[in-house]
């Protein structure tokens, strides 16, 4: 029960999916998650150039793929699926959105072109990871510095460059920090979720490049845009471990059945698939309200509400359903479980946006 | 044919055929003949063999232009339907087009006491004596029997057979001694429904329906169109042309008649409509335990709009075969009127207490609080949509069944 | 799986669940339910004359049995359990309480007795039966007379004397007004729930004797033991529906099985009866503590939140699992339903003694 | 005995025989000769046949006093009472002392990687040669396993007889080189559980317990102990009374390596204990949401104290028999955690998305959030509860068998 797509999007969902299957397969994924990059350079490299998968969502006048949260959507729920644990998330979704919300220019402009071909990695660091609207924590000092603490910055020590939302003089702004620049404190953090880098950045009257400033539009668009990309990455996730599960149950035996042939587990699976096609097509409907299909402005908050709240329930019966072994680190479930965790409170948790949903629709009253 | 082929040439045909003014009788006379009544239906019958998203062009424009269609609410689309895919060329001629026409109504005699979620386990008795069939029992949930010209009707004409393979179909004149119809209340006060009881009922031989033994087969094609919406109420849209003349109080009355039993599905279903302009008005829109209900129930009736309208192209582009997802559109609904009736019973406080004309909507909450339970009962429980999802979506294993060999050994109520 | 009561309070109980199993069978409610009465006034006149239940938890000397709040919840379960409809819970329970609450005087003292001896039906009257501890909507006028309208009153047209919580100059006082007084206008309402009467009453200066002031640890003394007593008739509805749905389960057969073997509806009514036993609990614990056993303050709104979900949650599966017979007005599951939706409001709903709950909470710390 | 009389009596006695100079060794033996190492045990083994209730004041006057009491947590003490419950004189008299002595450690060998849920659908092979039983197969979710002496082995000693009557109970001594351990991590991180392999491990015949085929009777009456508790850690009380003198020392260390794989149990309960004063410091007090939230676990968390409270009492007072409520409660501790977890998440909002010791209390938030999936699997599953709640509980009918007839026949992975 997909929603519409076109056919080209179902194209290009099939091609995203082949390519990740077989470029990232699960062994890959566990192997590099203790590595110092946490993820494989070369698949990267392939997912980029060969792919062009970083660019999705860039125009192609600055080389990217020109295409629309459809398709952002596309790649995103596809490495949920496939729990990718490479860059794409943090330099593509998140860096690059915030520097397409930015008006034109040659620092934006260059630094998305880099972003597209994968040659740079960015990241987009905010006070505080659970309201993208919010500029609160980092600010530009009279001298044009960059001072404050992003405490959660996702991907903070793969990034080249940060892409810094801080408020000046009051409007929130666009500014860029390499890596390298004085003043900057890095710190690493032990993230819950394995498969997502934290660090901690400090700055100190940081050397910044402005990039430009954000109005409340662009600032609400752009925690939308990364919400349902969010949530495009947790159904991918959702979806994944439904099925795994549920394979799992017809082949393990006990009591002399399979038990996936116990009513109680047919009824606990039948509700989370009916949970996640609801959610799903919440999920899709709000990429296309966001690629200007018109549609209303609290999709983004509960497709991201939805997304969680059945990500999160199908990681637990992805666990309780495999019994003791869905417990041990050697098996898989626990690291989309943590996935799964992790996604939840990203940029904002399950209630926070039902609120918000209920906000928006009020002031379009 | 193209969209805009089919719009041009019905404008044509209704420009030239369509008017207000003849009796309700008379127009659809003219319709059927002129092949507009059923545009899915095969060519032999009276039509086009359209696909139905051609029909549904054909259903739009005479919308636009005020055109009365055929008959169609209520059982007798399913009856129609089920007669055109297994009917004899007798009975095809003999029962489709008084359907089309209005000129019978049908109401449809499958549940009975003892068979509920289990409709193959049907125990209506019936004998076949020379060339009629008697037939003993009881039926239940039975809309608009009470003013039904026929039935269609499953009894197991042999006890030896296997469940499945011992009941047959039959289309049963409902004017007869034999049959006597009595109302079943509702606990939100309606009567939609009636019990049939049938003694010694008799049905000729010739209006068995598919064959003897065939009956299940039968009654899967009627179960399938009515999971697609068929036996529906037309939605109560807003004509969007003036409509005076008298055939329109005929066609509203036969409306009105048809769409009695239904006057409480949309309460059945919730209210969704209702939850906003009803929170704002209570005040219920400043309690954050409020909204975040009122969020759930606003995401869950958005995944589900979106969903089902997806199923339904999918449909449309297609055939008339089950689609088994179906069943998550049916499940969500039950999660979403239970839902709502609990965001209405937030949002009311104290005044859910009341119902009747002088509480909330003029009664139409009160009637949601108490309509709701119906909807994850009726057409298919949410149990047995569990399982179809279960086992037809997600492909899980069926368990051990208890209902196998010969019927009169099936343990039962 | 019961909570420990003495022997004295589990003997009290058997009591009182033959005595209402006798006299006030199923049969009688519902021949009981449409007539002007709504109740058969021979079974209450020996349910007070015989039984002494309505003046159970009314002081000794007034006459009454002088037991304590862990008692009156007894007699609401059980009733909850038969689904009694006299006037048991507006008189004894809500004007009884409030009563008790008042400070002693010749007024009080002899309402409490004749209400205790059965022969004189009292309510509460209040402007906001959502919240019993708010003054709102009646008051006391400079003349001394009542004035305002309470748009819900249980068993208004029952009752021989309305016991009113008014204001008076920013103090809540309790005052009388005897059916017939003048400036009193009386409106039956229609209830959703046939075994709760409702009606409106508007005071329009009408005639009352003052009982005495309630201060305000008294009015959230009354708010709390009236919310114990109503969660004890929802935990007795709950348990007899659960029961009689269980016992449904075992006796209908379906796909040649009885439906009970299903483990589908196995393990919803073991979730069920889980959430019951633990409501039932909590709820035990709320009189006890109110009895003065000592406890925490915001066990009353607990009390109140967890029985109204597993009543509703009770009812919702008592209709479901009789399949369309559940749905009819034949069959008995609707008017626990009913009785159920109705307790779910009343004295406020679940999620405002959450709120409540939380708020004592903090209070204490 | 009343209380009053046991508390003199033990108060006496501990008077004139407790001291904290002692070795931890030397003080046993004096606990045990002198009856008090486990008071409920019957009186021709050391002690004095004691209710539950009772035995718990002797250990209340204990903690008073500091003395230290019998080696009791973990395995050991399920396999002392099952020894006691089944075993021959000669194996009471061998393996009962060492274990209240502390001497023995023991660990339990029930569960396969083919049986988990289906603890009886072992399939770990026992083989009489001779004077001895040969072992193999592999064993799983052995707490302890790694440090212990002695294991309960659960093995099928017969193919042919039905899954239930093919099982025998084995003490199997583990320092032998058939006997191979290995350590299995958790999700969050632990290692409480290990793996055992048994290649031709042996156990000398008299070390069957309860006789052949009769490993199923024996199995349940350990599950039984274990579903009351027995093997908990004891709570981290805060002894009453100043402790010191070397016997503590000893007496943490036996506490420390038998409660080491028990560290993260109570997150995995939820830590509801903490969420009151972290919501309070993370602001989420201001958080409607949250507050109804909290609201619910606190009512769930509070019927589930007072409902054990109840059941407890009825146990102490009553027999060792299985209390069918004891799964309500364990299904309760389930939604508990569950509930627990959500709502540190809403607590903790974006603070969530990290572990280790800078994270929330010094990493023990994190650890609930990956610790209460394991609560609704270990000591049998959530389903496994609902089962038997509605079977015993409840009275709802068994559904269908798969499992009987010869156990080689039966299905399985």
């Amino acid at each position: 029960m997909q929603s519409s797509f076109s056919q080209e999007q179902v194209l290009f969902r099939e091609i995203v999916s082949n390519t990740l299957r077989e470029l990232s397969p699960m062994d890959s994924v566990r192997g590099h998650l203790d590595s110092a990059l946490g993820y494989d350079p070369e698949v990267w490299r392939r997912l980029t150039s060969e792919s062009d998968l970083a660019g999705t969502h860039i125009p192609e006048t600055l080389g990217g793929a020109g295409l629309g949260d459809v398709e952002l959507g596309i790649v995103a729920e596809e490495m949920g699926r496939t729990l990718y644990t490479g860059p794409f998330f943090s330099s593509a979704a998140m860096a690059g959105t915030a520097l397409i919300e930015a008006p034109e220019g040659p620092l934006r402009d260059e630094t998305l072109g880099r972003i597209a071909s994968g040659e740079l990695l960015a990241t987009l660091v905010t006070g505080d990871l659970a309201d993208l609207s919010s500029i609160e924590g980092l600010r530009i000092d009279a001298a044009g510095a960059l001072r404050g603490e992003a405490p959660l910055v996702v991907d903070a020590a793969r990034a080249d460059r940060w892409i810094v939302l801080a408020e000046d003089q009051g409007e929130a702004v666009l500014v860029a920090v390499d890596r390298g620049a004085e003043g900057v404190v890095e710190t690493r953090r032990q993230s819950l979720d394995p498969t997502r880098r934290l660090g901690r950045l400090r700055f100190d009257g940081a050397v910044c490049a402005p990039v430009g400033p954000l109005d409340r539009t662009s600032l609400e668009r752009l925690s939308d845009r990364l919400c349902v990309a969010l949530a495009h990455e947790m159904i991918g996730g959702a979806r994944q471990l439904l099925e795994s599960t549920v394979e799992y149950t017809k082949q393990r035996v006990q009591f002399g059945r399979p038990i996936g042939s116990f009513q109680g587990l047919k009824h606990r699976c039948a509700d989370l698939l009916m949970e996640l096609e609801l959610a799903a097509a919440v999920v899709h409907h709000a990429a296309r309200v966001l690629d200007g299909a018109g549609g209303d402005a609290w999709t983004p908050s509960l497709a991201k509400a939805m997304a969680s709240d059945v990500y999160i329930e199908c990681a637990k019966a992805g666990i309780q359903l495999r019994g003791g072994i869905g417990f041990t680190w050697e098996d898989d479930t626990h690291l989309w479980y943590k996935r799964a965790k992790s996604s939840e409170v990203l940029f904002g948790a399950a209630h926070v946006h039902r609120e918000r949903a209920i906000q928006r629709m009020e002031a379009a009253q | 044919m193209s969209s805009a082929q089919i719009r041009r040439e019905v404008s044509a045909w209704l420009q030239e055929n369509w008017s207000p003014q003849r009796s309700l009788r008379e127009w659809r006379d003219v319709l059927i003949d002129g092949g507009w009544a059923a545009p899915h239906w095969p060519e032999e019958y009276f039509v086009r063999g359209f696909t139905l998203e051609q029909a549904q062009t054909v259903a739009d424009v005479f919308e636009e232009m005020g055109a009365v269609g055929a008959a169609q609410v209520g059982p007798r689309r399913l009856a129609s339907e089920t007669i055109l895919a297994h009917g004899t060329d007798d009975q095809k001629e003999r029962f489709l087009r008084p359907i089309l026409s209005g000129e019978h109504s049908w109401c449809q005699l499958f549940s009975e006491p003892g068979s509920g979620s289990d409709l193959a386990g049907a125990s209506t008795r019936a004998e076949r004596r020379g060339d009629v069939w008697i037939l003993n029992g009881q039926k239940v949930w039975n809309t608009s029997a009470h003013h039904a010209d026929f039935g269609i009707l499953l009894a197991r004409s042999d006890w030896d057979q296997p469940k499945h393979q011992g009941l047959s179909y039959y289309l049963l004149d409902m004017r007869q001694p034999g049959v006597e119809v009595r109302p079943l209340q509702q606990m939100n006060g309606h009567q939609s429904f009636n019990e049939v009881f049938l003694t010694n009922a008799e049905v000729p031989a010739r209006d068995l329906l598919g064959g003897e033994g065939n009956g299940w087969a039968v009654a899967t094609t009627t179960l399938s169109f009515e999971r697609r919406g068929f036996s529906r109420r037309p939605r109560p849209d807003v004509p969007e042309v003036e409509r005076s003349g008298p055939i329109y109080a005929e066609f509203e009355k036969e409306l009105e008649t048809a769409n009695e039993p239904y006057t409480w599905y949309p309460q059945r279903e919730g209210r969704v409509d209702l939850v906003f302009q009803r929170a704002r008005a209570q005040g219920a829109l400043r309690e954050p335990a409020v909204r975040q209900e009122m969020a759930r129930l606003f995401g869950l009736a958005l995944g589900a709009r979106l969903a089902s309208e997806a199923a339904e192209a999918k449909r449309r582009a297609g055939t008339t075969q089950i689609i088994p997802e179906g069943s998550i559109g049916k499940l969500a609904a039950s999660v979403i009127a239970r839902q709502a009736n609990h965001v209405h019973t937030m949002i009311s406080g104290v005044d859910a207490l009341l119902t009747g004309p002088e509480s909330a909507e003029n009664g139409v909450i009160a009637e949601v609080l108490v309509s709701t339970p119906a909807i994850s009962i009726a057409g298919g429980t949410d149990e047995i949509q569990r399982n179809i999802i279960a086992e037809r979506v997600l492909g899980m294993p069926k368990g051990h069944r208890y209902d196998r060999g010969p019927f009169r050994d099936i343990r039962r109520n």
